[in-house]
């Protein structure tokens, strides 16, 4: 056993039932958004149990609630047959439960032990709990195999190594009900594995863990059990044994699911874009983007594939006039400029660039503008939107963008409602009409389909196709494997920064484009 | 300069750098837990009318000083109520404060004692006066020492010397016990905190708790040690100077002491254009000494003698449900 | 959290908490031992019972009307100008050494000049901050409230060392020549009627040349550059490309990156914009008032302008309303001060409230709001 | 009903505005009649408070200060049924009494008091706002002085060039503190509010202060040697009783016409000498006899015996 940090007053668990957990009857709602609709589960002791769902399923508001960070509208939740009221994350701890968020909450510039020992001090002295977690955290490493220096400061460890203080922290609280909200879509694949053998491990202890996941695969390698939410209630729970990836994905999005885009075989024509060497710094000047080269021709659609955060954002900001670069970009043969005043989304946008940004809410759409207002978002000095010099043509724009929303099917269609009043969907749709309807000779389109529904991907997927068809080159970015492989005419790998290999759709796998990912060459 | 002047300037620098310390002091636990307080102004000044008007009324100025830190410690609570309860504008609240405050202040004092918001001069008991420190007048003459010893160290209020002792307390607390590092925490990473399991609305409000008693300190200095009453505006900006030299201090108890005594510096050479004159060789407008530290914290805010990082949560409320 | 209609977010959250910042103001005379209603009623009459009344009120809804103008221009491009103060002093300056540079000709070229030094001049005073909030991301709340010290020191020292004119005692400039003279409400034709000042027999009064008499009333023809301002800038902000520009950096500074919206530019213009209108302050107050540069000149109006801000909802309209309603409390305070023993620190009372309430616990407000009306209570299923 | 506006620093500074307030307090005691009074918050309030105050039909308007000479100048004209006074300033209008002071005098004697009690041979004044009215002030005690002790030490401070100087105890206290460290034993506040500080710090570092304007020996019994009265409560006083007949033009104050003086009483009757009481009261009869003259500041904007 490992030496406890914390004895605080946990009740001996009466075995009277084999659920380490069970929920019934949760709900929680955010104001009009009914995030969890009575919610029922049981998870038995010492198992991993899977929860999946689609973006915005109430996955994660399901778990904090369960971790006390969010409270139940309605609802019970009982700890090893003990019906354990959870206000806040005190009683979760002290209930046993650990959880690792999906966005870690760790202080940056606090050290491991700090942030290790932070809630849980043994006195109102810190030397003294400092130099007992030390301890502890040291026995815990090596049991789990989980190595990081107990002084280093969080903000210079890997994403990897933050998780693993995540882990500790919970160990370190003697949980015995670990959640992990998708643990793994920050991590290589490599990583991954050793997280997967630590589970295992704890696993043996007797230790319960939910796994939140989107990767059906890790379900079927890791869990015994499996929970399916949809858009707010949980709709299955089975024996993961007993189940299989396309039954799961039917339960998940409520009907059949065919994820083959139909499209010709592409006939590519002249360049568009070339990048070479495109380098990209961020604010802290580290290099995130170290040297990129490609082309893309007309009529053609080039996937980026890679795991969340290997440059691929950089890539498609330092091409959309965000972010500061050198090397060289040339559109249709000519140079554009990566520095200065001339280098913004305005003189990109003019020499026929249109990107759908990854994160819609965050840059895509100003959300408390009206839709029209956000139809003009980037084109606001369209000759098209503009009565003279001095006023813009507001219901010109507005009469553009009833258009647009009847074209793209945009719900409500009311032009004049707030961005942040549509559905994420739609919210999506809104900027994909914009920036199609430019009809530039380069898209550059990110995360297109996420958190939309399949109906919109479909849609939405129809029309990065026909644009192709136009002619005009397109670059996608995504991180669901499924979407790059089945619309992409060629496929590109990012790894910290750089283009580990191309792939060509038709004959490439999962598992060459996974190695590729994890930054091992694929023809080594 | 001679050194007997020099000397005498270093006892007025601590003296008029002992509230802009206690408010920075007061400023840095606040902002440390992530929030912003530019009330600190009006939190000295509220203190400044309690203290003075209590001290006069019971003629003891310990009854005027614990006045002070409750009229503070009011202003905090409103300032907790709007920032941290209600999620309000921590900016907007603190320049609320302020006018609230300096409004106030008159209208209290004017019902208290009629005297166009003044409190009547106060003396003897109703004042913390000046300690001399053992042997300080029979040292004066030591060459070097003696100066020093005598008008620098010795020959201040008991609150010069709490606020110096202060310094290190902070410190201590901030880096050494369990409330430091959840307060640091909780103005770096709130979230981080609220998952290990620990209240970050009560850390926060703690942390206002501990910035009104220090502001209501700073006030009551003001109005009990430095002076001798309350007079309306009395604090003239003070609150404002500490919050600048928190920057310049960048978030750090010692640098707190040094930044403050610098600027308390000023503010004493300001006092003595005739000093600067003789030194500068020619006539020094009072004006530019007077805004010297505002600009010294612009350019230290400009990043141009190092840059400040605030606490990172700093400034905005803690909400989980958007 | 829940949604109030807007109706009731635009009209109804800053009307309830103008009414608990009057019950807290109530609150706070009677624990002074003073009466509210009587209060209330001085104020009132001291501002809007008199045509002299009027005329001050009228005075400082000018001034408040700039000063507010360039708080919700800055916050429209997401940025808290506390600076007002100092810019609408350096306004002053300009406007001092534009009046004082020749002997103007008529009063419509000193306005035009004044104007002109005194946007240039408030406008200059905000350009430092806003560079290094823009460049330097020098937080630009504490920046302005450093400028408004050392603006105050440099007026000072103008005044001082500058432009006082030799044997004058107190620290003001000369007066402005007479050609920059502007003509105060009781000067205009028609309106001046309005002024018209009776004896009590409510006969006119007369001059002993027999000429009617007229209050002299600091209210002057700013009044109209104001509300011309304020349809300005409502035009600037919704109706063209850079006030798009302005409010899409305000709501989000990443998007606009997007967008291609200079983020330096669109502050420094934003600030710009916001430190010319507190600087055109001074046109009302040190051209069509005081007729010389004195110190303090603004009096706190700068401040004020961030109460006005809040409680016009930012926007144009409602800061001419609002810059009303304070005009009536600044005046209406004066007449408390000088008819009561209240001080006259009751409005900064008041003001303190009303930004409180509307600016720090409209969150407050509108749960009070919501759970008074039942609103949201059922969520969209 | 008469009215009196008092200036920056307010009504209860001990000083300056006190006196004034004092003299308005005595008329209406003495005939219970009632009148209005203001306080002046900020510089550019002083036209509205006297706009207001004439257009209630307040008659005459008294106000304390040079500050006001500007405004009143511009204000006047608009109400010529209206009488005005003013105090240490003139302005030529046909309905207003300008009342000025000779501080000169007044500051002369008590100068003479400084030197005979100073044991260190150094003396100190501390001025307001640096303006010639209270150079005049600080020339006329260091001509004082020197009558008394010529290789005496006269340090000469003012607190600031703005209005503020009137009201910033604070540096009157560390002005106090900076002239003791420079030997000075005795001090003469001329500064408004800020003296109370100087007062004050003298007391607690056990030197000896002089009072200004009004009689400020009782704010430290035994401490504060004596006080320069300057009678502005009696020039208000006055001006009250006249009321709507106060009779416009120039009056000026004097030794001799009782407008300056220095004040004796309990609270300072065992730090003056009889001998120092004599010399000075010599050179008061001297004074008034026109036998001595006391070289006046304003005049030519020197001063003879110090520097500032
Ligand atoms: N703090 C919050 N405030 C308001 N709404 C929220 C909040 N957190 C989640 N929601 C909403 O609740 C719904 C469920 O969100 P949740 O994060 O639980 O989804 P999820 O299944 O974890 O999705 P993902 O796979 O994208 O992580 C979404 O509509 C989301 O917008
Ligand atoms: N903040 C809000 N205020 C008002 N209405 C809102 C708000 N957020 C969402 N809605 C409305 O609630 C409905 C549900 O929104 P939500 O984002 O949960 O949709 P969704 O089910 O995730 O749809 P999609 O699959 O298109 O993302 C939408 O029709 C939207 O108009
Ligand atoms: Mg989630
Ligand atoms: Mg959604």
């Amino acid at each position: 056993m490992v030496a406890t940090a914390n004895n605080g007053g946990r009740q001996a668990t009466a075995a009277l039932t084999p659920y380490a957990i069970e929920l019934k009857g949760i709900s929680k709602a955010f104001g009009p958004v009914q995030a969890n609709k009575d919610i029922n589960i049981a998870v038995p002791r010492g198992t991993i149990h899977g929860i999946i769902g689609e973006n915005g399923a109430g996955k994660s508001t399901l778990m904090s609630i369960l971790y006390g960070f969010y409270r139940a509208d309605a609802g019970e939740v009982y700890i090893n047959g003990k019906l354990t009221p959870i206000p806040d994350s005190q009683s979760a701890i002290r209930a046993g439960i650990g959880m690792v968020f999906q966005h870690f909450k760790l202080v940056q510039n606090f050290t491991v032990l700090e942030n290790v020992i932070l809630g849980a001090e043994d006195g109102p002295m810190l030397n003294t709990s400092l130099a007992k977690a030390r301890k502890v955290l040291g026995d815990l490493s090596r049991e789990y195999e989980m190595d990081v220096d107990p002084d280093a400061l969080i903000e210079d460890l890997s994403v990897g190594h933050q998780q693993r203080v995540e882990i500790l922290k919970a160990l370190y609280r003697q949980a015995d009900i670990l959640i992990l909200d998708e643990p793994t879509g920050v991590l290589t694949p490599d990583e991954a594995d050793h997280l997967f053998r630590i589970l295992n491990g704890l696993k043996d202890q007797g230790k319960t863990i939910i796994l939140i996941t989107h990767k059906l695969r890790e379900i079927m390698e890791a869990t015994d059990n499996v929970s399916v939410m949809r858009r707010g209630t949980m709709v299955a729970t089975v024996k993961t044994a007993e189940s299989s990836p396309e039954s799961l994905a039917e339960l998940m999005v409520g009907r059949k699911v065919l994820l083959e885009v139909e499209k010709v075989k592409a006939t590519p024509g002249a360049v568009v874009l070339a990048v070479e060497n495109l380098r990209v710094k961020d604010d802290d000047g580290i290099e995130r983007l170290k040297g990129v080269s490609f082309e893309i021709r007309a009529g053609e659609i080039l996937g980026i594939a890679g795991v969340a955060g290997n440059g691929q954002s950089e890539l498609l900001e330092a091409l959309g006039g965000i972010a500061r670069a050198t090397g060289r970009i040339t559109l249709k043969g000519v140079d554009l400029p990566l520095v200065g005043l001339a280098a913004n989304g305005q003189t990109r946008r003019a020499a026929g660039i249109a990107h759908v940004p990854e994160d819609r809410q965050h840059l895509g759409l100003i959300m408390d503008f009206s839709a029209w207002e956000n139809v003009a978002f980037g084109y606001h000095n369209d000759p098209k939107y503009q009565k003279n010099a001095v006023f813009m043509d507001n219901d010109a724009l507005r009469a553009d963008t009833e258009r647009k929303m009847a074209t793209y099917d945009v719900r409500p269609p009311i032009a004049t409602l707030a961005a942040k009043n549509f559905s994420g969907g739609n919210q999506q749709k809104i900027v994909v009409a914009r920036e199609m309807e430019q009809n530039p000779d380069l898209l550059l389109i990110g995360q297109p389909t996420r958190g939309v529904d399949i109906g919109a991907i479909e849609f939405i997927h129809k029309q990065i196709v026909a644009l192709r068809d136009a002619g005009k080159a397109i670059l996608l970015v995504s991180v669901e494997l499924d979407e790059i492989m089945s619309l992409s005419d060629r496929i590109a790998v990012m790894f910290d920064g750089q283009i580990m290999g191309t792939a060509d759709p038709e004959t490439t796998n999962e598992r060459e484009l996974g190695l590729l990912m994890a930054g091992v060459s694929g023809k080594a | 300069m001679d050194y007997e002047t020099l000397m005498q300037i270093f006892g007025s620098t601590v003296r008029l750098g002992t509230p802009l310390l206690l408010a920075c002091l007061a400023g840095l636990f606040s902002e440390r837990a992530g929030i912003f307080d530019i009330g600190l102004e009006g939190k000295m000044l509220a203190a400044a009318m309690a203290a003075g008007s209590v001290a006069a009324m019971s003629g003891s100025a310990w009854i005027g000083l614990l006045a002070g830190i409750g009229a503070s410690l009011i202003f905090s609570g409103l300032h907790g109520l709007a920032s941290i309860t209600f999620r309000g504008n921590q900016l907007i609240s603190g320049v609320a404060l302020n006018f609230l405050s300096s409004g106030i202040t008159v209208l209290v004092a004017q019902a208290l004692f009629g005297q166009g918001g003044r409190t009547p001069p106060l003396d003897g008991a109703a004042r913390f006066n000046p300690i001399t420190l053992p042997f300080a007048e029979s040292l004066q003459d030591v060459p070097l020492i003696g100066p020093l010893y005598y008008q620098v160290i010795s020959g201040h209020s008991i609150l010069v010397y709490a606020a110096v002792a202060f310094v290190p307390l902070t410190w201590w607390v901030l880096y050494r016990t369990r409330f430091g590092l959840r307060l640091r925490a909780v103005g770096e990473n709130p979230a981080a905190v609220d998952t290990a399991g620990v209240s970050v609305v009560g850390l926060r409000y703690a942390a206002l708790a501990i910035t009104g008693v220090l502001c209501g300190i700073a006030g009551a200095y003001m109005a009990t040690a430095l002076q001798a009453g309350f007079g309306r505006e009395m604090t003239a900006g003070r609150g404002y100077i500490a919050l600048a030299a928190l920057i310049f201090a960048k978030w750090r108890p010692w640098q707190a002491l040094g930044a403050t005594m610098l600027f308390g510096f000023f503010q004493a050479l300001a006092l003595r254009p005739d000093v600067v004159e003789s030194i500068a060789r020619f006539k020094v407008p009072v004006s530019m000494l007077d805004a010297l530290p505002y600009i010294l914290t612009v350019l230290v805010l400009a990043g141009f003698v190092g840059k400040a990082i605030p606490p990172r949560a700093g400034g905005e409320p803690y909400v989980k449900e958007r | 959290m829940n949604k109030l209609p807007q109706w009731a977010d635009v009209v109804l959250v800053p009307l309830i908490s103008l009414l608990l910042a009057a019950l807290v103001a109530a609150i706070v005379l009677l624990a002074i031992g003073q009466s509210p209603t009587a209060a209330l009623g001085i104020m009132v009459k001291g501002a809007f019972g008199s045509a002299n009344g009027w005329g001050y009120t009228l005075y400082y809804t000018t001034s408040f009307i700039f000063t507010g103008l360039s708080v919700i221009v800055a916050f429209h491009a997401g940025l808290f100008n506390i600076g007002g103060e100092g810019q609408a002093q350096l306004g002053g300056l300009g406007v001092a050494l534009v009046c004082l540079a020749l002997p103007w000709p008529h009063w419509t070229v000193a306005l035009l000049a004044a104007s002109l030094g005194a946007a240039v001049f408030g406008a200059a005073w905000a350009a430092i901050p806003a560079y290094l909030q823009a460049k330097r991301g020098s937080h630009i709340v504490i920046t302005t409230i450093m400028f408004n010290y050392i603006a105050s020191a440099l007026i000072v020292y103008m005044l001082v060392d500058v432009l006082r004119p030799a044997g004058q005692m107190d620290p003001a400039s000369a007066r402005f020549p007479a050609g920059a003279k502007l003509p105060a409400l009781s000067d205009m034709p028609f309106i001046s009627e309005f002024f018209a000042r009776m004896n009590p027999d409510g006969t006119p009064k007369l001059t002993k040349a027999g000429l009617q008499m007229y209050s002299n009333v600091p209210a002057n023809v700013t009044l109209f550059i104001a509300l011309a301002a304020c349809l300005v800038v409502w035009l600037l902000l919704w109706r063209t490309r850079l006030g798009y520009q302005i409010r899409a950096f305000g709501k989000s500074e990443a998007a606009s990156k997007y967008a291609g919206i200079n983020p330096v530019k669109i502050t420094m213009i934003a600030m710009l914009i916001s430190g010319g209108l507190a600087g055109m302050m001074a046109i009302n107050n040190v051209m069509g008032s005081a007729e010389r540069l004195l110190q303090n000149s603004a009096e706190g109006a700068g401040f004020i302008g961030i109460a006005v801000a809040l409680m016009g909802r930012n926007h144009p309209l409602g800061v001419l309303l609002a810059a009303l309603l304070f005009g009536f409390l600044y005046q209406g305070g004066a007449a408390l001060g000088l008819n009561t023993t209240i001080p006259i620190e009751m409005r900064v009372v008041v003001q303190g409230l009303v930004i409180l309430f509307t600016g720090a616990l409209d969150q407050m407000v509108r749960m009070l709001l919501v759970w008074v009306f039942g609103f949201g209570r059922k969520a969209v299923a | 009903e008469p009215a009196i506006i008092f200036d920056l620093g307010g009504k209860f500074d001990k000083s300056f505005n006190e006196a004034a307030f004092n003299g308005a307090e005595k008329w209406a005691k003495e005939t219970g009649g009632t009148y209005k009074e203001l306080e002046m918050q900020s510089e550019a309030q002083r036209e509205q408070a006297l706009r207001s105050l004439a257009e209630d039909g307040a008659n005459p308007i008294i106000m304390t200060g040079f500050a006001f000479g500007d405004v009143l100048n511009t204000v006047a004209p608009d109400f010529p049924d209206t009488k005005f006074g003013i105090i240490d300033m003139v302005v030529e209008q046909p309905n207003v009494k300008s009342v000025v002071f000779t501080e000169d005098q007044g500051s002369y004697l008590v100068g003479m008091m400084a030197g005979l009690a100073s044991k260190t041979n150094t003396v100190g004044f501390i001025g307001g706002m640096d303006i010639p009215l209270i150079r005049r002030f600080g020339c006329g005690y260091a001509q004082g002085v020197k009558a008394v002790k010529p290789d005496a030490t006269v340090i000469l401070n003012m607190t600031g060039t703005t209005p503020a100087a009137w009201n910033d105890p604070v540096k009157g206290a560390e002005l106090a503190k900076a002239q003791k460290s420079q030997g000075a034993d005795v001090i003469y506040a001329a500064a408004g509010g800020t003296g109370v500080g100087v007062l004050q710090t003298a007391a607690d570092e056990g030197i000896l202060s002089i009072g200004v304007d009004s009689n400020q020996n009782y704010m430290h019994p035994g401490k504060v040697l004596t006080s320069m009265l300057k009678r502005v409560d009696n020039a208000v006083y006055e001006a009250f009783k006249e009321g709507e007949e106060l009779k416009p033009g120039i009056n000026v104050m004097d030794l001799k016409a009782g407008g300056v003086d220095y004040a004796m009483d309990d609270n300072n009757a065992a730090l003056v000498t009889p001998e120092m009481k004599a010399a000075v009261d010599a050179a008061a009869e001297k004074i008034k006899s026109g036998e001595l003259v006391v070289h006046d500041y304003m005049s030519d904007n020197s001063c003879p015996a110090g520097s500032f």
